[in-house]
């Protein structure tokens, strides 16, 4: 890939270059808790995951500037189309960590009713955070989709969504790319380069200079930002929102950023990305870089950072507490949703298996590891 | 009422609820001006403008895709897929997404389109324009699948589809499009998802079979009643959700059966009315249950009229278990 | 011999045929320096090269799509997709390219190459990554559809998958990746695709099963024998094409018979089992043909345990047919 | 789609701007008379079709200049993944026309054996012209493959793949061009840019400025060239192909052509292009076009022209004759080639026909009519 400059806005003094960002100080000491809101969720996540108490995570460590930048462009009426390594946004519009938590031990509270992998969230409020599916890519043109819909109906939605380096490979990034740039549909396309699919290199993934520059392919503008600066996100997403807004169609967006630890728990990144590589990044760290900002602006003392963690962590260590004391969903779930109405071959599977737990006892959990 | 042809109907149901909700839009490939190389869509372009029936790029993956999501947003998307041998781009936007966007939501998003497509044999179309891939849907939680046989239910059972709240794969037989007429009525009326459909009643034999198969099964009972084979033919129209009780009723009232479709028999969708009937009503049955079907090979060409099945070999399979 | 867990005996296969045919090339997400994220393709990259292993794309419709190319002009591809459940986006290659190019060149062209998946449940891995997908596979003729169970079959079939001269789609039971050890003999060997293993004999009841179900079917058999039902265990291992005499004779010798799959029942391959024997060997049946499965919804997470058939499941229908 | 200058060599006069093609005088004759080839098999396809005598056939008028153009860069070790509208290649590397002429008819001589459409050829000799296959963009991966392979044993060949406008927006195309990137596998990826995918306007297909520009979401370079022009098509492949077998990859060609007769011998184009729009296209007709080029040559003369269509009528009038004379494939091909051995199940299926046609008479054939 070329090293094209990427847009960047908070420099290494923590001045903006004189760019207004627009956000209140509420708002900016909001950006700044949920950054750390979204490393101590991971962090405990990690704790769980560790001692067997949940199965499975994704890391975020590093991506944090990339989310919440993004966040800070959305609406409430808004659509987000978001991955697994997203929920600094679901977090960001308020969507409370304990609903998070009942996704990651996969319980009854679970708005997926335990049918999801963990980091599998589905929100519909306050923001519609849509259920996050595996495949990777299938997403795009959902948004795209979406946002048809709500221009035909003549709203000012805007439809976000967020894949990675990797998902620019997949056919939904061809396809929703496509429709959208014939449609002019108000999308935001959010590709979150950190540089790696799993194992994968962008060498391995692509030839071209850069991610952005796909969006030529299909008439769409291609911006490329620095993903750990939370301002230059926040500059380019609401850019590319107002115009998509104003009816001026969609917007490719390269985030430039690195995740600091595996795929995912089941991942081990130390087998194929270079320590070097670690380390270099590891002094671009997001939260740091915008602290820097708000101690230019005058909005942070040292010692709110470990005052604000220390509630955080609080806060999260008691909503995995409550997730972890709701039992499993109840036996039904696995029937109902298939459809809107249980057809009847539904409701006799569902009876058998009623019928056999009284008569032989229950199904036993087994230990499945998840290698992924 | 009027007297319209199956490809017809099709076309009436789609002006009947673009007239009725102004969120249903049809989209796809060459379905605006053109009307769709079928003439599915003939008019709707003039009649309800670009905005409501449009062409797309050619990418079934992206037609099915962007239609879940205009979907989830309260539209009420009816894709065209040109050719049922060409939705398998879009089979990984149809089995992983919109089949299961309701379950791994718990029902906080949903995906109710409709995609209408041409299958099956009949057109000398060869491998890639004749296929029947019931099957390979059928196989796939989330998803209703709807296969009609005659203009009336063509009708009735696509304004169905553009109502119901689930994914709905709507399967029409290519082959039948202009070779069958018959009464529709005119506006709004609607055939039941998941019933079946006695088109002839009998109690000998019964044969199960759907979309263009179901005038070969109603020739071959004619044929099999002059030597007198009393034969009971049930089109099953809904394939999935299946009323598996009325085909349980249907084996049952005969004991001898016969499951006519044109895919290949392996794995095909007749397999599962056999294992049903084998889990359910053995102990009724007084000879093997036959399956008449396409062969286990791709489809050819120009011995397509081999390779379908035909009245001849239907009423052979009637004889055999009527006499077994 | 060595004693293998199942993913060792693939790694084994891989490495084995890689050093006998230069033209043995593995691709797929992650398959190089990490060695696939379940490790079947570990040291292949530094033993071979990366020109021999190596990783692609994000793109299953690309790594099955080259691979066709690849095989036509010479190779031998074994493509890896990480995850059954991630290989719809290749639906297309596979079943309207590499099962269809050599009927449709008259032989001209073939395309000779193997698809690697992990697939099932078992690892808590919810809808998405914990399907069996094998009956959207076995409507295709053209394809061969490979499921070993021990590590001595993984070696053995997949030798002879990758010397097949059609394509092979060759699923691996990832429950069993490192559940089950075997002998494995050294160096080369093959098992036959197209034939069933007896995994224990038995004349009162016959169960089919495969894949990670073959293990519960064995406890069920082995707990109905101490209930007094002598129990037979076949293992189909190549699904398709089958051995459909072995099922049926296998089927006639008990006159009762279970069939096991994980996949969701409706339209799933035990359909097509069923309907082999409804067709073929009704006469000998002294019970309904009896399907354990998994339930015809997505598949969850939390209550993986209660979808998939288990012990207590199969035991129950060898019970139920047993005494019918 | 912006009006970017494409590449022309032949000016209105027929010089060529001091390009030499390094053509013979032969080779360019057989260049011409190959562009006549194709127009008269598709008069006569027209005509068999017509008259009920085949059932379906792809019109070729205008794209001559593309097809031959292009066949002049390739080599007998080649490999060529063409579509249904590229039957120029095959006839310029002496492909008979009565072997097309058994697949026309699908008949018992057909290397497809009756199994394919019209159109749908398979060759191997004298150039390996795969068979093609009627899904939208599956064979571009295939010809990546292909020229992987060939790389990787260290031959010199180079795969060329012919798809539409329309084919840019299949999924086929964007895997294909991003492993050929990543690979830089030695292939020539040729956009028959005839501004129509049956009735889809390239508006309707992609917002993108040119279809050649698609070529950098893949560090793929992209050349755009005038489809009517054998010279500058000459050109610009065989500079793509030279690269290719350079070790220098892949590169995108479009071919700005336009199709005089509807998508398929089913389709009637005057319901959904303007008649201006045949007019002028009309007046480029590529045979004209490239007379001009050898009368400045002192190649051509005027009677050349109907004498050589006059050779070429009979030719392939007697083509049909012999194809038609053929019969039709026998029962047994239903069941061949499906695998290399006859399984036993296909065994059984196909003494069960055989039986059948015995105790019961033959199948009828019935009079589908084919719509697209
Ligand atoms: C279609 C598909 N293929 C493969 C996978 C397995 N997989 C999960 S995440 C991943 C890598 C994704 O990389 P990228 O898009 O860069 O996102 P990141 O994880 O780096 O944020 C892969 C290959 C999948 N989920 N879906
Ligand atoms: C996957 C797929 N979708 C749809 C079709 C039906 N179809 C056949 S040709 C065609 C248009 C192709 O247009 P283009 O690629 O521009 O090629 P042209 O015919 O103009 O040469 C379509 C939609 C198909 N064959 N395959
Ligand atoms: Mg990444
Ligand atoms: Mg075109």
């Amino acid at each position: 890939m070329k090293a094209t400059e990427p847009l960047q806005v908070i420099d290494s003094k923590g001045g903006a270059n004189g760019y207004d960002p627009g956000l209140s100080e509420e708002e900016l000491l909001h950006c700044y808790r949920t950054m750390l809101k979204v490393r101590v969720f991971d962090e405990t996540c990690l704790k769980l995951q560790r001692s067997g108490r949940i199965g499975f995570s994704i890391p975020n460590e590093g991506i944090e500037a990339t989310q919440v930048g993004a966040a800070t462009a959305m609406r409430k009426t808004d659509w987000l189309f978001a991955s697994y390594r997203d929920f600094g946004m679901a977090l960001y519009h308020g969507i409370q960590p304990v609903d998070m938590m009942h996704n990651m031990f996969g319980n009854a509270a679970d708005n997926s009713r335990g049918r999801q992998m963990p980091v599998h969230f589905t929100f519909l409020e306050p923001i519609r955070f849509v259920s996050i599916s595996s495949p990777i890519g299938t997403h795009l043109p959902h948004a795209v989709g979406a946002a048809f819909a709500a221009k035909r109906r003549g709203e000012d939605t805007v439809a976000f969504v967020s894949f990675g380096d990797g998902g620019t490979s997949s056919l939904g990034f061809h396809s929703a790319m496509n429709f959208a740039g014939v449609w002019k549909a108000p999308v935001v396309f959010l590709c979150q380069n950190n540089g790696w699919a799993i194992s994968c290199p962008s060498e391995d993934q692509t030839a071209s200079e850069s991610y952005a520059i796909k969006g030529k392919a299909y008439g769409v503008p291609g911006v490329i930002v620095d993903g750990n600066d939370l301002l230059a996100v926040r500059k380019a997403v609401l850019e590319a929102a107002e115009r998509a807004r104003a009816g001026g169609g969609p917007t490719l967006i390269e985030c430039k950023t690195f995740r600091m630890g595996g795929h995912s728990t089941s991942d081990d990144p130390t087998k194929y990305i270079p320590k070097e590589v670690f380390d270099a990044w590891r002094k671009k760290d997001p939260i740091l870089r915008f602290e820097k900002y708000l101690k230019a602006c005058g909005l942070w003392k040292k010692a709110d950072r470990a005052r604000i963690e220390g509630e955080l962590r609080e806060e999260i260590s008691e909503a995995a507490r409550t997730a972890e004391a709701v039992g499993p969903p109840p036996l039904e779930t696995i029937f109902s949703d298939v459809y809107a109405e249980l057809p009847k071959h539904l409701r006799a599977q569902g009876q058998a298996a009623f019928d056999l737990a009284r008569r032989k006892g229950d199904a036993m959990a087994g230990d499945g590891e998840f290698p992924l | 009422m009027s007297n319209l042809t199956l490809i017809q109907a099709v076309n009436d149901a789609l002006h009947t609820t673009m007239q009725a909700d102004p969120s249903v839009h049809v989209l796809g490939e060459d379905v605006g001006k053109k009307g769709g190389v079928f003439l599915a869509t003939e008019n709707l372009t003039n009649e309800f403008g670009e905005e409501r029936c449009f062409n797309t790029p050619l990418s079934e993956d992206g037609i099915v895709g962007t239609a879940i999501g205009m979907a989830m947003n309260g539209l009420k998307p009816v894709a065209e897929i040109q050719f049922q041998d060409f939705i398998f781009p879009a089979f990984d936007q149809i089995v992983s997404e919109a089949a299961k966007l309701r379950y791994r939501s718990g029902g906080q998003y949903t995906a109710p389109l409709v995609i209408r497509t041409p299958y099956g044999g009949g057109i000398r179309g060869g491998l890639y324009h004749s296929q029947s891939g019931e099957a390979y849907f059928c196989h796939t939680p989330g998803l209703k699948v709807v296969i009609p046989s005659t203009p009336h239910d063509a009708k009735g059972l696509l304004i169905s589809a553009i109502e119901d709240p689930d994914p709905v794969l709507f399967l029409e037989p290519k082959a039948l499009y202009r070779a069958v007429k018959g009464e529709v009525p005119e506006g709004h009326y609607t055939v039941d998802l998941s019933t079946v459909r006695e088109v002839r009643a009998g109690k000998d034999v019964t044969v199960f079979c759907y979309g263009a198969m179901v005038p070969v099964a109603e020739k071959a009972a004619e044929a099999a009643a002059a030597q007198g084979i009393d034969t009971r033919v049930i089109d099953l129209r809904t394939l999935l959700p299946l009323d598996e009780e009325a085909v349980l009723d249907a084996a049952r009232s005969t004991g001898r059966v016969v499951v006519v479709h044109e895919a290949p028999r392996f794995c095909g969708f007749g397999a599962e009315i056999s294992a049903l009937i084998a889990e359910h009503a053995i102990e009724y049955m007084e000879a093997p249950v036959a399956r008449v079907t396409g062969f286990d090979t791709p489809f050819p060409n120009t011995l397509e009229h081999h390779y379908l099945p035909d009245q001849r070999r239907v009423l052979d399979a009637i004889e055999r278990v009527a006499h077994y």
